[in-house]
């Protein structure tokens, strides 16, 4: 076991949680085993199975924060590591291990609570459909898997666990296999982040041949630390970039494909098809963070390079793309419909604030963030389920309406919900890891771009959220069977989800930042002088403003009247053209339908009319020869080999038969033989021996 | 004076040895000890008979023979001139040689046996090392002249008693060599007069028999069970069971070859006693310390004669089995338990002097016959009989 | 060379010929029995009486019944009408003329090369046997423990087959 | 002749009448007694050498003459099986009318 700390604090001996951290992916993985192997569906076993690892794996995950905590307080940087070797080939090994750190600390507590809230949940939302089972063995498998990403100390480990969330996740959305839009959705997914997967894979390879590990950190032998990273640093490679940053940007297309950071968000809004509980997990909480996780796991590679206070290549295309996804697809949602889809574009807006954040301000602005959105947005997931479980699977905002008295508890919390995606002031936790990212882009040194991107997004979203809430929420009935309000089951975890949404703010305020004290393991205390740093309160003020700004924009665009379903938009009655490309979402699979798609289907036309013709042609005249030269050889056989093969197979039948003649079938002649045999041979043995 | 008479036939045997020339006395000495027992042991037999069918009478609530002498104690007389004087009957078809063999091997063999016993202190006719061995192995050869006699006789009963026979003395020879591999183990010797030696001490006054430790008492048991078995004896009797096969392998006998037949079944039983009395009730040595003084061939002869009691008590009291639950009872009964009792008393040798192996032993040896009667019981292996009829 | 060494060897020889040369099979068996025994006093007279005992033990009281039982069962035990030799019997009485001269040739040459020493009789107990058995040779009498076992399971199944294949 | 030669010669005797016997009986079981007898000779012979050897105490031939007691009695019971079975199969155990291997 190796461990090593970062800071001006004394080392810390492993502990005991840091060797069972093993178990908090395990326990769901295992339990999804069990499920698999049930004989015959048993909703509340397998329910209770999920449910109950997920929960241990939760009081784990806390356990494991605690002592990361405790060691924090103590003024350490906890830094755990247990490494094994998987497998070894000659001299070259490849190592396994886990890691208990800070950040995995954090993503385990979120990812397991959150995990723990969405299982709880579908036991409601699913419970009137089929194949109970298999979602919550799929489900299991999946946190087990996205707990693995966690906690891995490898790359490798890493990319493995990692492969199983894009495996479950393909499951998952594709649930309800039967209907074609989620088969195809599946696919989507999978296809699309298997694209971002290859330069992943290809950025792992490259940096094994770099370093010749994978593992992370390695008591100084490890990927991240100090001596490889000099060694990267020192390796050039194509374009001006250095070998760290271009694996770094390798790995960075993984984390896009699987972040839905364009262009690879595509897969996203379609992934929609899935239950509900589904999207919540995977798009909210847990898969679409894995890409943002793994850029802070590797974010020293990132890094690699840097001057003080500056910025590397790597990290300037992550907050490039970062920037913006977070205005394309805010500037989808606004046109769309869909209550679920909706939330999907604004998940991927919202993704590209993290990674922005990331590259702009590092580790601790973009997983505040992460931490922030996981909770308000698996909430509004939530909050959407259990609207189209109410309207009984209706998923058109347009079909909605007047929920507010219908459903209160799921209107108060979605309300918390979208409040905190908007960034609404002070008391939501949207506003400060959203304005910690805004303050990041304020103080970035290349370009003023982002912030302005940025800005404008967070205007988009407060506007297109006020949108839907007043589309759904206000306004009077449009739907036909009346709607009704979900069961407890349904709506405690939203009421859970809710008070995190509001409360989680706090722990990373510009006062008392405590959030990032954490993860970069430096002493935190509380000091109002934190607002007082230049250009932060004038942020503060803008970004309020700006949030004011959208939702009166979509209160007085949408709160006042009760559109109907047929009729168009108010903005579409505007603009229809610009609407009409927005509704489209900007055209971007059409665009890959006729080039990418397209692409390969003129290709495949082309191998199979090479198959046709040229390759097959040549069997077929291959075949032709050989068919030609049989009917030779037949010839020559039957009137000449055969001949002599007869001639000596009845030579050889007579042969055998005189020989078989010896063989009598009786015993007693063996016998004989044999006596004789021993008699002669013993003779000659004494008379040899005598003479 | 207790001395002497405790000695009193080796002294006499050497006083009368003492007449002759000194190359000759020890080819007498042994002579005489076979007349000995070829008188004694047929003259035991005379007098068994009378007292099986007073005993046997008794038991049925009948007076039993009382004609011939006073209370009828002069019957083996008149019985054995009867069988000398019948006329005596070959079947024309019959393999005559055999035939004729049969009885005298089976007699022969039957006496050898006793040449290992030993009857009383120094009273033994060959003190083999092997002596355990060889009268088993005497005892196996039985077996065959019973086979003899049942197929030289060319009749489906005799055969079929034959092999009935055949069958039940191989089955049981194996429990009856088991029980007794037991006290091999402990004394390690084959050597009979080695196991009584072994046999002949005191505690407190009481003796080290084997019967009185636990694997003791379940080896005699089964050594008991397997020597009736071996011996044809009721409730074993299948071979000779009269409402079933008239008379058995000896149907075609008659008159003094029916007689040795008779002789040889009742020395089989005295030969098996007193192997039994040898291996587990002391041999010749005396119940209690203080009866020490009683000469040993007393003793030996009284405990044989307490068995020979038993065996005709079993006969007046217990029903035939069939021939199932006979082979039944030997395979799956006897055996096992006999081969647990190797186990048991191989634990007993090595568990030292303590009262643990006493404990131990003891449990083992409970939980077996109590498992075993409790499945039995279970399956219907025991309880009232069902009644099967032919259809 | 004992005048007892001469009675048991005519005995063991004749009661071998007979078991050979007798028509009906159960004498044969029974004359077997007779060589068996013969065979047991030539042990005794050789002072190995545990194998003589054993010989008697095995041999008359396992390996004779079962002959005889055979005999039965094979319903061989009435005198066949034929021949009771096989076709070919000369041949084979002159092959077994012909081992034996060869092991008499063996034997009168050999043994003649052997030193003549006044061999002591040894003093060997069964306590020995058992020594011997239980230390030096404690492999081969577990190898002969399974081998008895598998032929046991072996006859059985064997005998039974026909009988369960008829059901 | 020497005690040892006298018995070797007894042993060689047996074992060839029941080589004749095994070589020229029709009935299984008489084959089987044949063999028998030659077992029995070998068995003789190991005695015998015991004997008179030079190292009687090592045991060696007792030894080998108790096994292969043990090893006759599995091997008459596996053979007599063999002849039960076929009894059974072809109704009669004479050797003579068994030539279906015959080639």
């Amino acid at each position: 076991m190796m461990q090593e700390t970062i800071s001006f604090t004394p080392q810390l001996a492993a502990s005991p949680i840091a060797g069972l951290l093993w178990l908090i992916p395990a326990l769901p993985m295992v339990a999804s085993g069990v499920i698999a192997l049930l004989k015959q569906p048993r909703r509340k076993i397998s329910a209770t199975l999920s449910i109950g690892s997920l929960s241990f794996s939760l009081l784990l995950s806390l356990v494991a924060f605690g002592h990361v905590l405790a060691g924090w307080s103590h003024g350490a940087a906890v830094r755990e590591t247990v490494n094994f070797t998987w497998i070894q080939f000659g001299s070259v090994h490849v190592d396994l291990g886990w890691v208990l750190d800070p950040l995995s600390a954090v993503m385990l507590v979120m990812v397991s609570l959150v995990g723990l809230l969405i299982f709880i949940y579908s036991v409601g939302y699913m419970e009137h459909y089929e194949n109970f089972t298999r979602f919550f063995c799929f489900m299991s498998l999946f946190a087990g898997a996205m707990l693995g990403v966690v906690i891995a100390n490898s790359l490798l480990l890493l990319f493995m666990c990692w492969e199983i969330v894009g495996l479950t996740s393909y499951l998952l959305i594709g649930f309800w296999y039967q209907k074609p839009a989620a088969a195809a959705a599946a696919k989507k997914a999978f296809i699309t982040t298997r694209v971002g997967d290859i330069f992943f894979l290809l950025g792992i390879v490259w940096l094994f041949a770099q370093t010749g590990t994978l593992l992370f950190y390695n008591g100084g032998a490890g990927s991240l630390e100090a001596g490889a990273l000099s060694g990267l640093l020192a390796q050039p490679a194509a374009l001006g970039l250095t070998a760290a940053g271009a694996i770094g940007l390798l790995i960075f297309a993984g984390a896009a494909g699987k972040s839905g950071q364009l262009p690879l968000h595509v897969w996203l809004p379609d992934a929609m098809e899935g239950p509900t509980p589904v999207s919540a997990l995977i798009h909210a909480a847990t898969m679409v963070a894995a890409g943002v996780y793994l850029i802070a796991r590797v974010y020293p590679l990132m890094q690699a390079g840097a001057l003080t206070g500056g910025t590397t290549a790597a990290l300037t295309v992550v907050t490039w793309v970062g920037a913006a996804t977070a205005v394309f697809a805010a500037l989808i949602a606004v046109a769309q419909n869909d209550i679920k889809r909706i939330l999907a574009y604004s998940t991927i807006s919202q993704l590209g604030y993290m990674m922005a954040g990331l590259g702009m301000g590092g580790v601790a602005v973009g997983m505040f963030h992460l931490i922030t959105h996981a909770f308000f947005k698996s909430l509004l997931f939530l909050g959407a389920g259990s609207v189209i479980h109410g309207c009984h699977g209706e998923q058109d905002i347009r079909k909605m309406g007047g929920l507010r008295s219908d459903m209160p508890l799921t209107f108060a919390t979605y309300a918390v919900g979208m409040l905190a995606l908007c960034g609404f002031p002070l008391f939501f936790s949207g506003f400060w890891s959203k304005d910690g990212i805004l303050e990041a882009a304020l103080h970035w040194s290349v370009a003023r771009t982002p912030l302005y991107l940025l800005v404008f997004g967070a205007l988009l979203t407060a506007f297109y959220m006020t949108r839907q809430v007043a589309y759904v929420f206000f306004g009077y009935w449009r739907g036909s069977k009346p709607a009704d309000e979900s069961p407890a089951v349904m709506t405690l975890p939203l009421v859970i989800l809710a008070g995190f949404a509001m409360g989680l703010g706090f722990i990373g305020t510009p006062a008392w930042p405590w959030f990032s004290g954490f993860l970069e393991s430096r002493a935190v205390v509380f000091n109002l002088h934190g607002f007082l740093e230049p250009g932060l309160l004038a942020l503060m003020g803008i970004s309020t403003l700006i949030v004011f700004l959208g939702l009166g924009l979509g209160l007085m665009l949408y709160g006042g009247q009760s559109p109907k379903p047929e009729e168009p938009d108010v903005l579409e009655q505007a603009a229809p053209v610009v609407w009409g490309w927005l509704r489209d979402r900007l055209y971007v699979d059409e665009l890959y339908g006729v080039t990418v798609i397209a692409f390969y289907a003129w290709w495949g036309r082309v191998a199979d009319w090479l198959d046709r013709r040229v390759w097959g042609g040549a069997v077929t005249g291959v075949a032709w020869v050989f068919r030609g030269w049989a009917q030779f050889n037949r010839l020559l056989d039957l009137n000449w080999v055969d001949g002599g093969f007869d001639k000596g197979c009845e030579e050889l039948a007579s042969g055998g038969g005189l020989l078989s003649r010896v063989q009598t079938g009786r015993v007693q002649t063996y016998l004989k033989i044999l006596a004789l045999a021993v008699a002669l041979l013993a003779a000659i043995l004494i008379w040899s021996s005598r003479a | 004076m207790t001395e002497r008479l405790d000695q009193i036939f080796v002294l006499l045997e050497q006083w009368l040895v003492g007449f002759l020339p000194g190359a000759w006395r020890p080819a007498a000495g042994v002579v005489l000890s076979v007349v000995t027992i070829i008188c004694l042991f047929p003259a035991l037999f005379a007098l068994t008979t009378v007292f099986e069918r007073k005993g046997l009478a008794r038991i049925q609530n009948r007076i039993g023979p009382n004609r011939v002498g006073w209370l009828g104690i002069l019957q083996p007389v008149a019985d054995g001139i009867k069988s000398l004087t019948k006329e005596d009957i070959v079947p024309l078809s019959a393999d005559a040689a055999v035939h004729f063999l049969a009885p005298l091997l089976l007699v022969v063999a039957v006496f050898m046996g006793f040449a290992v016993l030993p009857m009383g202190r120094n009273m033994v006719l060959v003190d083999v090392d092997a002596g355990l061995l060889f009268f088993f192995a005497i005892g196996a050869s039985t077996e065959l002249s019973v086979f003899m006699a049942g197929w030289s006789s060319r009749n489906k009963y005799s055969l079929l008693g034959a092999m009935r026979a055949v069958a039940q003395m191989i089955s049981y020879e194996v429990p009856l060599l088991m029980s007794s591999v037991a006290v091999v183990m402990i004394t390690g010797s084959l050597s009979l007069t080695k196991i009584v030696a072994a046999q002949n001490h005191y505690t407190w006054g009481l003796p080290h028999w084997y019967i009185f430790t636990p694997w003791g008492l379940a080896g005699f048991l089964m050594y008991a069970i397997a020597a009736t078995a071996e011996t044809n004896r009721s409730p074993f009797d299948l071979p000779e069971g009269e409402s079933e096969l008239v008379a058995g392998y000896h149907t075609e006998y008659s008159g003094f070859k029916f007689a040795l037949f008779f002789l040889g079944e009742y020395l089989a039983m005295f030969s098996i006693s007193g192997l039994g009395t040898t291996l587990f009730l002391g041999g010749w040595s005396a119940p209690l310390q203080v009866l020490g003084w009683v000469p040993s061939w007393i003793w030996f002869f009284s405990k044989l004669m307490l068995s020979i009691f038993v065996f005709i008590w079993l006969r007046g009291t217990l029903p035939r089995l069939r021939q199932d639950q006979l082979m039944n009872f030997a395979w799956k009964f006897v055996l096992p338990l006999t081969l647990l009792n190797l186990l048991v008393a191989a634990a007993w040798r090595f568990l030292g002097d303590g009262w643990e192996r006493w404990v131990v032993c003891s449990a083992v040896l409970l939980m077996a016959y109590v498992g075993m009667g409790w499945s039995g019981m279970r399956r219907g292996h025991f309880g009232p009989r069902r009644y099967r009829y032919a259809e | 060379m004992s005048i007892a060494f001469y009675l048991i060897a005519a005995l063991t020889l004749a009661g071998g010929l007979a078991a050979v040369l007798l028509k009906n099979t159960v004498h044969c068996a029974l004359a077997l029995t007779v060589a068996f025994a013969g065979q047991a006093l030539l042990f005794l007279d050789l002072d190995a009486q545990f194998a003589g005992f054993a010989q008697i033990l095995v041999y008359i009281g396992a390996v004779a019944i079962l002959v005889v039982f055979a005999i039965l069962l094979t319903k061989g035990s009435e005198t066949p009408k034929g021949s009771v030799y096989s076709r070919h019997s000369f041949a084979g009485l002159v092959i077994a003329a012909a081992v034996f001269a060869m092991l008499g040739w063996a034997v009168i040459h050999s043994v003649a090369a052997v030193p003549r020493g006044p061999a002591a009789t040894p003093s060997v107990t069964v306590l020995d046997i058992g020594n011997a058995l239980m230390s030096r040779y404690v492999l081969p009498l577990e190898i002969v423990a399974l081998l008895l076992t598998a032929a046991l399971i072996g006859a059985v199944i064997i005998a039974m087959h026909e009988k369960e294949r008829a059901k | 002749m020497t005690p040892l030669a006298g018995f070797l010669l007894v042993a060689a005797l047996l074992f060839s009448i029941g080589l004749a016997g095994a070589l020229t009986r029709r009935n299984a079981i008489l084959v089987l007694i044949g063999i028998e007898l030659m077992l029995n000779a070998a068995n003789l012979n190991l005695i015998a050498f015991w004997r008179y050897g030079p190292h009687p105490e090592a045991l060696t031939g007792m030894m080998f003459a108790i096994f292969s007691i043990a090893v006759a009695a599995a091997e008459a019971a596996v053979g007599l099986g063999l002849v039960i079975h076929l009894h059974r199969h072809a109704h009669t155990t004479d050797l003579d009318a068994m030539n279906r291997m015959r080639g």
